[in-house]
């Protein structure tokens, strides 16, 4: 089994590999901006600097959900027809969901130590944190039924109808804070607005977003890379198998 | 079309007379969870009072998942679910008429759930249209979720237990809506419990639309 | 003589495994095929993918006209399957189920007592649930399900096991009635003699694949 | 005896191991559970917090109940009941072999609950070893019940209708003890948490006698 | 030469329906019974009966030496019964299964590789998961676990059902040697040339009665 045998979809490629040396280095980066030359907040002293993770991960997150749901929409286009049965889509939309869930559980994890640190306890029961672990077990229940033993194209436009359905939960959680009354904080950067924080705040923020940017889209570049790779030693292993029920009549 | 919703939906019921099922094993196990929180909470009516619309429709949830597993055990049983794929009942039929099925049930279930917060939880009901449509259109949203995530969780050993993991998140909003619309029907809410119990249709309206156009593949198992 | 059933190179794989490893068949209208083999070569699935059951991974499969690559559910309505189980409701009674699947096949309500004489259930188990009948009546309600949905094409998995001797002759008849009116039957069976009485072809599996075929009648 | 006892719940374990149900699914619905009881109350806090105790327990008995279905449920497929019955192995080892896979299992979706609502619904422990007790013994009456129950249920459909029935009122006691000696746990309430955990241990002793005595017959169908 | 089963006036009731309505037989050890009779004749029950998992209501039942009105679960012990059911955990894995059998009938876990063996199944198969097996593949696994428990008194209900030649020929074996060894072999079983080779007798019910029997060997 050899990656280089030139698939399409085979992802090994000199530009992965600079973009895996770029996400490492944005990381690092990331870090420094983050941990040290960014300021302390007035309110909220050093617990500030989680920001730099638990905002872009979610937002990375809500990202690869709908790439996940973009992904499934053309995968069910295009499960149609015979040829050409779009197993790309379904793959990709695996891959980005699982990194989307990832970074979901980030955000939670960090907001969780967060709110330890603000409210004093790690839970409050808000319309946003409840969305959000709504949010992060749907797809966690969607990554479930991408597992069940199936054949890959009932598998596929199963789950696909699932992520189509799953991707509502996305505005919900992003809206949640002006829908209900919430402890949580409101949108503070958004289009068309001046963003309520400000300086090295405000571009670490933005820096901290392109850089999990990149380490998400390596991971998925990757994922999607060892999801196809699994496929092929499926493929191989079940040839094998065909090659020895031949031999079965000697 | 009508006619074979009407048949399939029937064919569910008579099973579920036969066996006698949901009223007498699902109800009792809702009111366990009823008289459970009565308990819990013995000291505070108030509080009772106050939680009555979402524990009726935690016990609905809990009940219901019960239910549409039954539902599509009595498929998967005996091979039946090729049965079903070899009938030339068209797939939206199939989804309508189990979702009829269901919903039946889970009215039948909420008949005795009813009272039961009435009694314990001693609520008193302002609005009974606001109540009524509330509860319609939660039952229907659950029932036509339940049916359609029923079908991608069947066909598999573990679909006993993937069923509530996929139904939970989805449900969860059709849990907060009805819980509101309910506590604004029992006045202890001022809420404009309308939206809620609209918004509770919308979801039956959408998942009826997306179950029905793609039943077809869904029940296809290998 | 039209094709009814065209195999070329057909590969399926179930859980990891080629249940199906390039089998070629062609059965034409009219005749009944005994599928033969060993206990794991390929049989109940061979009669499920034919079924639109069991997708197809490679090769061509044409049945009843239809392209099951492209469209797997159309032909079913013509199909009437018997697996290994039953397909039967275990709770209803033997009258009740009948008259659900007849509807649900879209056969005529007044074929329902019929289907059951012929096939021998008496009428003293009409009102019974299923699930108190034994091995060999069930086995009589399942074969009268699929005979109700008067079927172009008759899959039928070991229709014989279970049935007793009366049962297997009544059974016959049906299939060779079935067959002289244009319906086709591909049957698996273990069952040696039955070759010469019924069948027209045997065709024998083995590992997935095509080992020994008789040839048309 | 005890060699039965191990062989008989390793099996279970082993098939949950196959379908590995527990942790993938059934822990994951207990802690939804969790967060739709905090949607239905609304995050009222307070009330969280002094529910927190029965809310644990209700979760518990909502994801047992499917471990004890599906328990079942792969016994009374294809006649293992039979085979079961024919094995050399007492009944009173089938029992409490039984009880043990569940409670395992039990134990494994607590471990998931546990931290689940310390986290979500804010509680503090003040008395660990009353909680550990309290914990133990609930679980222990709930397998004991659980699968005493589940044996009559699988038994026969016609005495399915019945038994919930007798369960609850089984069940509700085990439920209101856990829940009250863990909000004496949690500091919510002054009471003699240490009463109402040995009541439950009470409970599990009573019904694993009842079982042990009378597994043999509930275990004939007719 | 002692007697194993002896059934005087046995009445047995299920769901209302007298099953078994009076039916006298004797079964010495050593003997191969077959039995034979029409669907719903009785034969399941029957067999059901002497297993002490179905109650009996009037007349007297002695199996090994117990009266089962007394105990019908100590005979148990002494009892391998494969039903129409194969009564297999479809979740396990086909070696773990058998392990589980063995060790429930206080087997030696030495014997289930001799005993998969014995009846064919594939070693490719052990590690397979009992739900991918094909029809005949599970009718094999059954039997194994009934063979490992060396029962005294082999109670099977259509053993060769689902089973290939080859299968239906060991299986054949199996008991002839079982019943040398001293066990008693009773076989329900629709097929008739059965009778000439390895059974020793004759059975055939009616109404849940005897009705013809050729008489012990
Ligand atoms: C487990 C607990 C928490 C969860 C699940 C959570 C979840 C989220 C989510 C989903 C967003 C993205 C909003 C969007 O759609 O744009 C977000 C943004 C944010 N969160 Fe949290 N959060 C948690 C705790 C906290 C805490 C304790 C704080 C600080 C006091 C906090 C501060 C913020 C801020 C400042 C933003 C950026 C808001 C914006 O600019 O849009 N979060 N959080
Ligand atoms: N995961 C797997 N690993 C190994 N073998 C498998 C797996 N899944 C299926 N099989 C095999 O695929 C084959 C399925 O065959 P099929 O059920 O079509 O046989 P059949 O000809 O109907 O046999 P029978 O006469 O016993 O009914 C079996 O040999 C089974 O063991
Ligand atoms: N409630 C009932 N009403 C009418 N008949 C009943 C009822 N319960 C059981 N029966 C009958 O009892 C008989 C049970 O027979 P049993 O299963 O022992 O038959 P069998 O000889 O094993 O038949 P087969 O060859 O089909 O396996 C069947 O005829 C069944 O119809
Ligand atoms: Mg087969
Ligand atoms: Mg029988």
């Amino acid at each position: 089994m050899s990656p280089a045998r030139g698939n399409k979809y085979m992802t090994a490629s000199p530009a992965t590999r600079v973009l895996g040396v770029v996400a490492v280095a944005a990381a690092l980066l990331m870090a420094l901006l983050g941990l040290i030359v960014s300021p302390a907040d007035v309110v909220q002293g050093q617990a500030v600097r989680m920001l730099y993770l638990h905002v872009p991960s979610i937002w990375i997150a809500y990202g690869a959900f709908v790439l996940t749901a973009v992904s499934s929409a053309l995968f069910l286009i295009r499960s149609r027809r015979r040829e050409d049965s779009g197993r790309h889509h379904d793959r990709l939309a695996g891959a980005a969901a699982e990194v989307g869930v990832v970074f979901a559980g980030i955000t939670l994890v960090t907001g969780m130590l967060w709110g330890r640190v603000t409210w004093g306890t790690y839970w409050q029961w808000d319309a946003r944190l409840t969305t959000t672990v709504l949010l992060f077990v749907t797809y966690l229940g969607y990554l479930a039924l991408r597992r069940l033993p199936a054949d890959p194209m009932i598998r596929g436009r199963r789950s696909a109808v699932m992520a189509l359905i799953s991707i509502i939960n996305v505005p919900i959680v992003h809206f949640s804070v002006d829908w209900w009354r919430t402890l949580h904080q409101k949108a503070s950067l958004s289009v068309g607005r001046r963003p309520e924080i400000t300086g090295e705040m405000y571009w670490t923020l933005l820096y901290s977003t392109l850089a999990v940017t990149i380490v998400a889209s390596w991971l998925i570049v990757h994922r999607y890379r060892v999801i196809r790779l699994e496929e092929l030693r499926d493929e191989e292993a079940l040839n094998a198998l065909i090659a020895s029920r031949l031999r079965e009549d000697e | 079309m009508l006619h074979e919703v009407l048949l399939i939906a029937l064919k569910d019921l008579r099973v579920e007379w036969r066996s006698k099922v949901t009223l007498g094993q699902v109800a009792p196990m809702g009111l366990l969870v009823l008289v459970v929180f009565a308990f819990a909470f013995d000291a505070n009516t108030r509080l009772l009072e106050l939680g009555a619309g979402g524990l009726f429709w935690v016990a609905v949830l809990f009940g219901g998942t019960l239910l549409i597993q039954r539902a599509f055990e009595v498929e998967t049983d005996d091979g039946n679910f090729d049965a079903f794929r070899m009938s030339t009942i068209r797939a939206p039929s199939l989804f309508l008429g189990k979702s009829l099925g269901i919903f039946i049930q889970v009215v039948l279930l909420e008949l005795v759930l009813g009272p039961g917060i009435v009694l314990l939880y001693n609520v008193r009901i302002d609005d009974w249209l606001l109540l009524l449509a509330a509860a319609l259109g939660g039952t229907l949203a659950f029932s036509v979720c339940g049916v359609l995530w029923g079908v991608m969780a069947a066909g598999t050993r573990v679909r006993a237990t993937l069923l509530p993991l996929l139904l939970v998140p989805i449900l969860a909003p059709v849990l907060l809506a009805g819980s509101r619309a309910f506590e604004t029907a029992f006045g202890v809410r001022a809420e404009a419990g309308w939206t809620w119990a609209s918004l509770m249709f919308v979801i039956a309206a959408v998942h009826a639309a997306v179950g029905m156009g793609t039943f077809g593949f869904l029940l296809e198992e290998s | 003589m039209s094709t009814v059933v065209d195999f070329q190179k057909v590969v399926a794989v179930a859980g990891g495994f080629p249940v199906l490893a390039g089998l070629d068949i062609e059965i034409t209208k009219g005749e009944i095929v005994h599928l033969r083999g060993s206990n794991g070569v390929g049989k109940t699935s061979f009669l499920r993918a034919c079924a639109g059951l069991l997708q197809i991974q490679n090769g061509d499969a044409t049945v009843l006209g239809f392209d099951l690559r492209d469209d797997r559910i159309a032909p079913r309505r013509y199909i009437g399957l018997l697996g290994h189980e039953n397909h039967l409701y275990k709770d209803l009674w033997v009258r009740e189920h009948l008259e659900f699947r007849a509807a649900a096949v879209g056969a005529d309500q007044h074929d329902v007592e019929a289907a059951l004489q012929r096939i021998g259930v008496s009428e003293r188990l009409w009102a019974v649930p299923i699930e108190r009948l034994s091995a060999g009546q069930r086995r009589r309600v399942a074969i009268a399900s699929v005979l109700v949905g008067r079927p172009q094409l008759w899959l039928l998995d070991e229709p014989h096991a279970a049935l007793d001797r009366e049962g297997r002759e009544v059974l016959d008849e049906i299939l060779i009635d079935a067959a002289s009116s244009g319906a086709t039957v591909v049957l698996a069976s273990h069952e040696r003699d039955l070759s010469k009485s019924v069948t027209s072809r045997v065709v024998t599996l083995r590992g997935g694949r095509l080992w020994e075929d008789s040839g048309a009648a």
